[in-house]
């Protein structure tokens, strides 16, 4: 079983990375539990989503507390080493949006023996939607890092997501496109 | 498995499943965490994919009242709610279920008032529990669909002809993406043909419904609906047997997991038993056997397949994601002990009370849980207050 | 059974019944003329929904039924709300299955009209289900044994506005239903008393034509709760209009019509010195109330003839 | 209604369900006339069939007759006086016990 966590504000699409995530790996014959972890936060509170993925079928319906990795849609959120890194397995993996991470983050990864990986997830957003959307470059970053489900899976479910609106699949799929190509191990 | 593997919440996936079985009537008021069954059913009927009257209530109560209404006149109706809004529909509950009705009604598991929570208690269901509504539990999103469906075809039954509450926990599944497999539309039909109402109004043969009852006919009335009540269990298993060969998933009012041999059992409702039965899967690869009993029929609460279940234990530690103030013991453990007093041999009872308004359980809960049991057992006395897990103040 | 006409005369109201006698209501009672008059003017197929009110207790204490049509009662405050279902899925299974669609027709007391039920009444006006709301408003809970509701008027003592020696009944005013409900915007409303039948059984008939909700605001003498002779509830109702207490007018299209005029309007202590409930009013020490509910007639009157003139 | 529930009904197995009453008008069944202490009576003579005490009873006890003359119906009647009270000819008088 292999359990991620997602940091971000609410209105960035935390739960969607999440969803997307668990929908990609249930196409490809996982069994998966997505749960949003929200109370009656509005737009730009600290919000968390759980995401969790097994061959075999899942029954635990509890909250993740030892995550397998961590993934940190919103930059700002990355100074909050305590919280977000709590509970993260050692061996794991931090997928964080950054242009070059916090030294915290560095060090806190140091310490876990866990990969740090990081995106420009930002400039990305700004150059495909003109606007900070972030969760679907970070879902690219994370498939990408952990190397979980195929992106070409995730690029479909991503698709079918915004399929109404064609323009926004478009740009949806290019932004975790970009996002996969560019995310960097440190 | 038969269908087609989805994933969905659980929300949604209630609605698909009411949206499948052609609801002729949806009667509903948002309230977290049910929003999204009705806001789904809502898009449903706006782009034409489900033809039905949505009718947009002003309140609770008035959407269960229009869903009396409309299950009179012979529509197959659907509505949902949660927590304050089931307790602004308890007056109607009753009336629902004693004029025989067949409505289906989606209830996102919510905490009561105060303080004000939006999260997880199972107060809700247990407020309807006397109530005469069949009620089912899920375990996780594929039952939240399946409960849905059949409850339709339970709830229509003409041996039946009760309303029926499918529970399902508020986030933990409302709001939870799990994968499911649907069935096809064709197949939904033909387990679910059109509803064949008895006695629906009708002007060309004209009855009167709920009319006043003194205490010359009261009693009669309840004890006809007393013993129609009560022999839904063979129908509903039935049923349960007819979806199992068309979905081949098989569902019972009692589930079990190794109780076989085991001193201790724990008994839960809804999502929790997938994270108990975890905990016992745990356990099992250590050599420590912990059975697991859940429920997914709660009402007609089924007392002699529980009896059957927990025989062989020798301490039981029923679960409630609620309280009952001043009672001997939380609502599950309350009909769990008089269950059992018709039991030849008892097994120890003990109540615990967890995860309220969303407080998570955790594997570790569990485990203090199986001690706690442990411990019961080596008194051989049951402590007379309900055991807190997981809250602050309590070891 | 074809559209209904507007009459002229009592002889052209239709001898069919579908309201039987050896019902429970008082003698004397008002309410039965209203539920006579409308199973009459609105064309079959209808259903009959009822508040938990007299006309609910007394007309159907199984197993026996005054009532030939198909009659629904839930619950007190949600009449509107459970012909909102009954309406809804009528609708849809016309369009589904072609079954035939009956008129709904509500009867709600003041009770379960002006107090508990009015949430549910604003919600069916709002959402414009194809209705007809008869209130029919004794102006008390008369059910419960006579106390004060919303539709009491000023001054009359109830159970719980009693006429004690500091307070002589109630103090407040009775809601203005029709207005609210016109607020809503729906296309018909009227009032009507039982001792004008024919202006009562021609707004009956128009509100069977109309399609959306409509409110009709019934007025209904109770020997019981009013204190006077039973025989007398006609001739207290007449007075109710001739006194302009209980002025007779309907709205539609956005017009205001007053349907029985009256030109030379009776003292009001006629119809006071009738009813118990009104009778210390016309004591001394009650004047200067006696004198601002004559204000209140006199204002309310004055009012609806400037809306009416406004055509 | 020789069939009727209200002649049928013995235990609670004999209900129908929901607690519906599954027949009209079985009200008449009720014979409300003994409710009544003092009775109308018409004198036919005097009527001119203006159908005002027809309309106004709350029963309805008063019975229309094909040529829209009036008779009461003493089964139902409760003796409230209405019908005395809005005779324009007073034809109808109430009369004590009869």
């Amino acid at each position: 079983m292999y359990e991620v966590r997602w940091h971000g504000r609410g209105g960035q699409g935390v739960v969607t990375s999440s969803e997307l995530l668990a929908l990609a790996a249930l196409r490809e014959g996982k069994h998966v539990y997505h749960a949003p972890e929200f109370g009656p936060e509005r737009r730009g509170a600290p919000v968390r989503a759980y995401t969790r993925i097994s061959t075999h079928p899942i029954e635990l319906h509890s909250s993740i507390y030892t995550p397998d990795a961590v993934v940190v849609i919103d930059p700002s959120l990355q100074s909050e080493v305590q919280s977000v890194t709590h509970g993260l397995r050692e061996g794991g993996l931090l997928v964080v949006n950054a242009s070059t991470p916090h030294e915290g983050i560095v060090e806190a990864a140091k310490k876990l023996k866990a990969g740090l990986w990081f995106v420009d997830a930002y400039s990305i957003a700004m150059e495909v939607f003109g606007r900070p959307f972030y969760n679907t470059p970070m879902l690219g970053a994370f498939v990408k890092a952990s190397g979980l489900v195929s992106i070409n899976t995730v690029l479909d479910v991503v698709a079918e997501r915004f399929g109404k609106e064609s323009k926004l699949a478009e740009s949806n799929v290019q932004a975790v496109r970009k996002a996969y190509e560019t995310v960097r191990r440190l | 498995m038969k269908g087609k593997l989805v994933g969905m919440n659980g929300d949604r996936a209630v609605a698909f499943a009411a949206k499948q079985a052609d609801v002729d009537v949806i009667s509903a008021y948002p309230i977290t965490p049910q929003t999204i069954i009705v806001e789904t059913l809502a898009e449903y009927v706006n782009n034409g994919e489900l033809n039905a009257a949505f009718i947009p209530v002003e309140s609770e109560h008035s959407a269960l009242s229009a869903a009396v209404g409309a299950s009179l006149a012979g529509a197959r109706v659907f509505t949902a709610t949660s927590s304050q809004g089931l307790a602004l529909m308890w007056e109607i509950l009753w009336i629902a279920a004693g004029l025989r009705t067949t409505i289906v009604m989606a209830m996102g598991n919510r905490a009561l008032s105060p303080n004000i929570n939006i999260h997880c208690s199972h107060d809700d269901a247990y407020a309807a529990r006397d109530t005469g509504w069949l009620q089912f539990f899920a375990e996780n999103v594929q039952e939240a669909y399946d409960l849905t469906l059949m409850a339709f075809r339970i709830s229509e039954d003409h041996r039946v002809l009760f309303p029926s509450i499918v529970n399902l926990d508020g986030f933990i599944l409302t709001h939870a993406t799990e994968g499911l497999y649907v069935l096809d539309d064709e197949d939904v039909k033909a387990f679910l043909p059109k509803k064949k109402p008895v006695n629906p109004i009708d002007p060309s043969k004209p009855m009167t419904y709920g009319p006043l009852d003194l205490f010359d006919w009261y009693m009669e009335h309840r004890r006809l609906q007393y013993a129609s009540f009560m022999s839904t269990p063979p129908v509903i298993k039935e049923v349960f047997e007819e979806y199992g060969k068309l979905s081949g998933r098989r569902y019972t009012p009692v589930k079990t997991f190794n109780v076989e041999g085991a001193e201790v059992v724990l008994m839960v409702l809804g999502s929790s038993a997938g994270t108990v039965r975890y905990v016992s899967r745990k356990l099992a690869e250590k050599g420590k056997k912990v059975g697991v009993v859940s429920l997914t029929q709660y009402r007609p609460f089924p007392v002699r397949e529980l009896i059957e279940a927990l025989s062989g234990a020798s301490v039981v530690a029923v679960m409630d994601r609620s309280v009952s103030f001043g009672s001997p013991g939380a609502q599950l453990f309350m009909d769990t002990s008089t269950a059992l007093l018709k039991a030849k041999r008892r097994p120890l009872l003990f109540n615990v009370v967890y995860g309220l308004g969303g407080r998570d359980l955790t594997p570790g809960d569990v485990e203090k849980i199986v001690m706690k049991a442990e411990e019961v057992l080596r008194r051989g006395e049951s402590p007379e207050e309900p055991v807190w897990v997981g809250v602050r103040g309590e070891e | 059974m074809g559209e209904a006409r507007f009459i002229k005369t009592l002889k052209e109201v239709p001898r069919v019944e579908h309201f039987a006698p050896g019902h429970r209501l008082c003698a004397g009672c008002g309410i039965p003329q209203v539920v006579r008059m409308a199973l009459k003017a609105v064309p079959d197929p209808k259903v009959v929904v009822n508040a938990t009110g007299c006309l609910e207790v007394a007309t159907t204490i199984f197993p026996y039924t005054s009532w030939g049509v198909p009659w629904v009662h839930v619950a007190f405050e949600n009449a509107a709300a459970v012909a909102s279902g009954i309406e809804s899925a009528f609708k849809i299974l016309e369009k589904k299955y072609g079954k035939q669609r009956p008129k709904v027709v509500v009867f709600g007391g003041d009770g379960g009209t002006f107090d508990i039920g009015f949430q549910a009444l604003s919600g069916a006006l709002e959402r414009g289900h194809d209705m007809i709301y008869i209130c029919y408003d004794n102006e008390a809970y008369m059910n419960t044994g006579i106390q004060r509701s919303g539709a009491t008027p000023k001054g009359a003592h109830t159970t719980t506005s009693p006429a004690g020696k500091v307070i002589p009944g109630k103090q407040e005013r009775k809601k203005n239903l029709i207005e609210i409900a016109i607020a809503h915007g729906i296309p018909y409303a009227a009032t009507m008393n039982p001792a004008f039948p024919v202006d009562m059984y021609n707004k009956l008939v128009k509100a069977a034509s109309i399609t959306g909700p409509v409110v009709l605001h019934y007025y209904t003498p109770c020997p019981t709760g009013w204190y006077f002779d039973p025989s007398r509830s006609i001739e207290v109702a007449r007075l109710a209009v001739q006194t302009r207490i209980w002025p007779l007018y309907e709205y539609e299209n956005g017009k205001i019509r007053i349907t029985v005029p009256v030109k030379e309007p009776k003292p009001i202590e006629d119809y006071f010195k009738l009813q118990g409930r009104f009778r210390h009013l016309l004591e001394p020490q009650n004047r200067e109330l006696l004198e601002e509910i004559k204000r209140d007639v006199e204002n309310n009157w004055n009012r609806l003839v400037k809306l009416a003139s406004q055509g | 209604m020789s069939e009727s529930i209200v002649l049928k009904l013995k235990t609670w197995k004999d209900l129908p369900i929901g607690g519906v009453i599954p027949e009209p008008s079985t009200s008449l069944y009720n014979k409300t006339g003994n409710w009544r202490a003092m009775t109308p009576v018409l004198d036919e003579k005097k009527c001119i069939k203006c159908l005002l005490c027809w309309i106004h009873c709350p029963e309805p006890a008063i019975i229309r007759k094909d040529d829209d003359s009036v008779k009461i119906d003493y089964d139902y009647c409760k003796g409230c006086g209405i019908c005395a009270n809005v005779c324009p000819v007073h034809a109808i008088e109430m009369k004590l016990g009869v």
